[in-house]
């Protein structure tokens, strides 16, 4: 089952390098989906703070993904890098409150996927649901 | 600065347990500089705690401070005002910092979230080293900056022992041998003279005292 | 003389972070925690007021940064960094540009004029307000006491059609009607929004901030609500609906109402008059190329104000629109030439985007403006136009308090006000009355274009 | 109790002394102690027993000396300054002088977390060469640390240890004239493969004029099989043991490899009996005391001297 279908909440992270329209390009699938995807451009992937990934699943989100530029190819040579450790880091902390580390995913960009990040977003959520619902949102 | 690792969320917990409403405390100083207990460690741990509870089906409030200083009363001053609201001080400060508050405060349990570690320094990001151990009586200057008492596994004062090869300790081989550093430092300084001397042993009343060590500093003082 | 018209500002900070110029990237991993750090010599303290938004899950330290580029510059490990903000880029569209909401996102949190660093950045001419260039000849020193002070220039205006003669009794008594009048202390109202978050928040906070600036707020006739109705004295009812429909008591206590153009305009003016003689009709027209026939004609038949309001981009309908403030200045000369102009007030609306176009369209011959987006944008619109299609709005504007927006739009009605007085002192105008057409205080592009180029085109 | 040390005896008369060492068990019986006594009695000088040896509680190192003490034999008392302050230490080196042990070795000890209790406190109180520095002024001026005076002072032949294989390399030597210096009267070395780098350690012993201050005995550990070989070359920090010792040990059967061990043994310390400033062999068989005598004959030091002893 899709994880749409299996009805989680999805916030992805990404770099606003990867898209420049991303405005644009995310807005049918917020239409569609409302407040069950989130969307929060970063300037680069480099960005995040372990603190924004725990945010994330503390207001409500299933899964967190976090899109980056392909390795070697980070605008600022190293944020993607930096990026990959600070979400291991954050995969430590959910383990410790007993949410599996697999719920946060760091997703390099390919050159086999779009550079449209809703179409990226729609893949993503295609995929098969990995978890079920975050026992902080249920409960 | 004074080095800390945060404790394991279990063990924080139970400490914890009889108590819902949290103020976590961070402090800006040594243990923010060691990415322990600065304000985003405080945001970290007050949001896995808040996030904890409710999948455990519990209600806590976790409120998030941080003050410059923990060890200084004036800096915990700035605590006087929410503290009555809370159950207990989650405290992120170090060994003195978690003193000093529930000094202040003493109606209020005060609980710390960190192990005080060490004394040392940044050796790279991410990567601290202990280098002093507040034995009171520095020997530096004899021994080329470098701390037997605190980086010889032995602390020896008169050589390194057989154990050491190609540079390494032989306790903990990632550790450089503090003596080959030694030998090396005051070879190149010219003062291998030094190391023929022999070290009488050290004076450890320096550091262990009679209870807690104190500082005295009359000129420092006020008069009442 | 009457009081100076003054407005109270306060700073009202963004309840989101702004999407600024350009973004500051630091790397937390490579810091080595050196003591003399940049961060903290941070001139604007910006590293020291950075506090995760939990909305928006951002640090923001971006939108304190003033890009002075100073920790950027010495960090010894080079661990931060600052890129070109490609949201910031994305921003608006081609007329609502990010320069021009970040401009107005400032004066409305400040109350205070932008200043643009190094003066005018833009193109030498462009389309739309940048073809015409405002002449400040009588700038030879700063006025000593500033804009505010001793030198009391006028920014009020009259919304209402005047005599333009009186007639006296026999017993020397005023014996013809005089046409009611409303003052405005600032020649700008507020004008309904071409697309919003749905919500009577929105629309409160316009009347909110009329009320407290002395101006009017236009507000549909379907918009009208127990919430609404306590600032109806401020309030430019909008007659979108059946007009038998309006109650009468309403139409006896409003001051201004507004009513769409058609051929029983009016007809229906006059029945609203008859009910409240006290009352000013608006006549919001769309413009186009038969709207100067249009204008005189109403006017003939006892029109009061007419409201020309173009589309968001300051253009009318059709295949080669004409921008506002051609319109207007079409308009105005023909009225001038019919001697028709003096009778009627002509609000111009549709496009106004910065203070300076304000004192521009004046000078085509517009006696005062409405606004529309500026007003949202005052209260952190991004003009991403997601409400249009349904989508939740990015800042929640829907939700927003009307009494912060309320103070937002006083603060971005300040700066306007305050750059309408350097204009009108730059100009040695002391009237904002007296802008009025004054034609010759501007130059328009393609009149120096045709100068130019005049003797070219006739041996071409 | 006025007896003398044997060794010191042995030395100062200029004989090439050998002793070996014995490990206590980790228990308590005495029986195991006076086993090996037994089979080493004769066969060498002293017996060296170590003191808790790479961290391992065992039977006491004092206790055990006492046992061989009435076995009739010379024991060593290994003491290290890991596991008791200078209370301890200098209350414990009155002890063995009064149980009439005679010769001491002062080491600093293998570290804690080697051991089987790697969670202890190791003390560390002083160094070894303080350690020497203290028990040579306990038994020549009959003063403690600090300066008080004893009644009566021990009477200790004073060891140390050397290792010639550890780094930095230019420093053992001057380490070990330190310890010639705090008042150690003979050095057992670490064990000896790599008989290059030892007769280099020798020559610059020499240079110093070291080899006339102290005694100096080699050490000497019989290999069991090349995987002991191999094993001690990467796993012992400062023990040296040369490639070459290795392939010789692979070369032979594995039921023979004792065997090559022995000869190995037995050819390192003819090298070191005609060394210029060695002054004998210390033969560490680790849980292997039963092959000294014959690694003692074959190296053509047996029958050992008699000594007067009062």
């Amino acid at each position: 089952m899709d994880q749409i279908s299996a009805g989680l909440n999805i916030t992805i992270f990404f770099c606003r390098q990867l898209d420049i329209n991303q405005d644009k390009n995310r807005r049918a699938i917020e239409k569609e989906l409302g407040p069950r995807v989130r969307f929060f451009p970063l300037p680069c992937s480099g960005r995040i703070e372990p603190l924004h990934l725990l945010r994330a699943f503390e207001s409500g989100a299933d899964m967190v993904y976090l899109i980056a530029c392909p390795e070697g190819a980070c605008r600022y040579r190293e944020g993607n890098l930096r990026a990959k450790k600070r979400v291991q880091y954050a995969q430590k902390l959910i383990e410790e409150i007993g949410l599996e580390g697999a719920r946060i995913e760091l997703i390099n960009k390919t050159a086999a996927m779009p550079a449209n990040i809703g179409a990226i977003a729609k893949e993503l959520l295609a995929r098969d649901a990995k978890v079920s619902t975050s026992a902080v949102r249920s409960k | 600065m004074i080095t800390a690792e945060r404790k394991p969320l279990a063990e924080i917990k139970a400490m914890l347990a009889p108590y819902r409403k949290i103020l976590v405390v961070g402090c800006g100083t040594c243990v923010a500089e060691c990415a322990s207990g600065g304000e985003k460690e405080v945001g970290l741990l007050a949001s896995a705690l808040r996030m904890d509870a409710q999948i455990e089906g519990r209600t806590i409030e976790a409120h998030e401070m941080t003050i410059d200083r923990q060890c200084v009363y004036e800096f915990i001053d700035k605590l006087t005002e929410a503290v009555g609201r809370y159950d207990v001080i989650l405290s992120l400060g170090c060994g003195a910092g978690v003193q000093a508050v529930a000094e202040v405060f003493p109606k209020t349990p005060v609980v710390p979230a960190l192990n005080t570690t060490f004394i040392g320094e940044t050796k790279e990001s991410g990567l601290w080293v202990e280098n002093c151990r507040a034995c009171g009586d520095c020997k530096l200057g004899y021994f080329a900056g470098v701390c037997p008492v605190t980086r010889c596994a032995k602390g020896l004062f008169n050589g390194p022992c057989g154990g050491s090869k190609n540079g390494a300790c032989e306790v903990d081989p990632d550790s450089p041998c503090a003596w080959q550093l030694i030998v090396e430092r005051l070879d190149s300084a010219g003062r291998s003279d030094l190391l023929e001397a022999i070290y009488p042993p050290a004076d450890w009343s320096k550091q262990q005292g009679k209870g807690p060590r104190k500082i005295v500093r009359e000129d420092q003082r006020s008069e009442s | 003389m009457p009081p100076k018209y003054h407005i109270e500002t306060s700073q009202a900070p963004n309840q989101y972070q702004k999407i600024t110029r350009s973004g500051i990237i630091a790397w937390e991993e490579g810091c080595l925690k050196c003591a003399r750090c940049v961060k903290k010599d941070c001139v604007y303290q910006v590293y020291e007021k950075r506090g995760l938004d939990d909305r928006q899950m951002l640090d923001s330290l971006d939108s304190a940064c003033m890009d002075c580029f100073r920790c950027v510059q010495n960090c010894p490990n080079r661990l931060i960094h600052k890129g070109l903000n490609p949201s910031y880029k994305a921003l608006g569209d081609h007329y609502w540009t990010p320069e021009i909401i970040s401009g107005l996102w400032f004066q409305a949190e400040s109350g205070r004029i932008p200043v643009s660093g190094a003066g005018y950045g833009g193109p030498f001419s462009g389309p739309g307000f940048d073809a015409m260039w405002t002449d400040m000849s009588e700038i030879v020193r700063p006025t000593r006491d500033g804009i505010h002070g001793r030198e009391y220039i006028s920014t009020t205006v009259d919304v209402g059609r005047k005599a333009m003669s009186i007639e006296f009794g026999p017993g020397g008594e005023i014996a013809s009607p005089a046409p009611p009048l409303v003052e405005i202390p600032l020649p700008v109202i507020f004008d309904m929004l071409p697309w919003s978050p749905p919500g009577d928040n929105i629309p409160l906070a316009f009347l909110y901030g009329a009320r407290a600036l002395g101006t009017f707020a236009v507000v549909r006739q379907s918009g009208i609500s127990p919430a609404t109705r306590e600032f109806l004295p401020h309030a430019i009812i909008y007659v979108d609906g059946n007009p038998g429909s309006l109650k009468e008591e309403l139409l006896s206590s409003a001051r201004i109402i507004e009513i769409p153009d058609g051929k029983d305009a009016i007809a229906l003016q006059q029945r609203f008059k008859s009910i409240n003689p006290a009352l000013v009709v608006m006549i919001r027209l769309r413009p186009g190329p038969k709207i100067t026939e249009r204008a005189l004609a109403l006017i003939e038949q006892g029109a009061e104000v007419l409201h020309l309001v173009a589309d968001e981009y300051g253009l009318e309908e059709g295949s080669e629109p004409l921008f506002i403030k051609e319109r207007v200045k079409e308009v105005h000369l023909h009225l001038v030439d019919k001697g028709a102009r003096d009778q009627v007030t002509i609000i111009g609306g549709g496009g106004i985007a910065m203070a300076e176009h304000m004192a521009k369209l004046i000078i085509c011959g517009a006696d005062a403006l409405s606004i529309d987006i500026p007003l949202l944008v005052a209260m952190e619109c991004r003009v991403c136009r997601r409400c249009k299609e349904g989508i939740a709005c990015p800042v929640e504007l829907d939700g927003v308090d009307p009494v912060w927006g309320s103070l937002r739009i006083a603060n971005l009605m300040a700066a306007w006000h305050s750059q309408l007085l350097e204009i009108l002192g730059a100009m040695g105008i002391r009237e904002a009355r007296r802008l009025r057409g004054e034609m010759g205080r501007a130059m328009f592009f393609e009149d120096l274009e045709r100068e130019i180029f005049a003797t070219m085109g006739k041996r071409g | 109790m006025k007896a003398e040390s044997n060794l010191k005896n042995v030395l100062t008369q200029h004989n090439f002394a050998v002793t070996a060492e014995c490990g206590p068990p980790k228990g308590a019986d005495p029986v195991v102690i006076q086993k090996k006594g037994d089979i080493l009695k004769g066969y060498v000088d002293s017996v060296n027993v170590t003191d808790n040896q790479t961290g391992v509680v065992r039977l006491s190192s004092m206790a055990a000396c006492a046992i061989l003490r009435q076995e009739g034999l010379d024991p060593v008392l290994q003491m290290v300054t890991r596991d008791r302050n200078r209370i301890a230490l200098q209350s414990d080196v009155l002890g063995a002088s009064s149980l009439g042990i005679r010769n001491i070795l002062c080491l600093s000890g293998d570290h804690q977390s080697f051991g089987n209790q790697p969670q202890a406190k190791g003390v560390f109180d002083i160094d070894s060469i303080q350690f020497i520095q203290a028990v040579r002024r306990m038994r020549d001026e009959g003063l403690i640390i600090g300066g008080e005076k004893l009644s009566e002072p021990p009477r200790l032949f004073i060891g140390a240890v050397a290792n010639p294989f550890a780094d930095p390399f230019d420093y053992r030597v001057v380490r070990l004239g330190k310890k010639a210096a705090a008042g150690a009267e003979f050095i057992q070395t670490q064990c000896i493969y790599n008989l290059k780098r030892f007769a280099e350690w020798i020559r610059q012993v020499r240079d110093r004029g070291l080899d006339r201050k102290v005694y100096i005995l080699g050490g000497v550990t019989p290999l069991k099989s090349a995987r002991m070989a191999e094993y001690m070359s990467r796993q012992v920090a400062g023990m040296d043991v040369p490639d070459n010792i290795i392939s010789r040990m692979k070369g032979v059967d594995p039921k023979d490899q004792r065997r090559e061990g022995i000869a190995i043994a037995v050819e390192t310390i003819m090298a070191l009996k005609y060394m210029e400033g060695v002054h004998g062999v210390h033969i560490m068989a680790i849980e292997w005391e039963d092959v000294v005598p014959q690694i003692v004959e074959e190296a053509g030091l047996y029958p050992r001297p008699e000594t007067s002893r009062e």
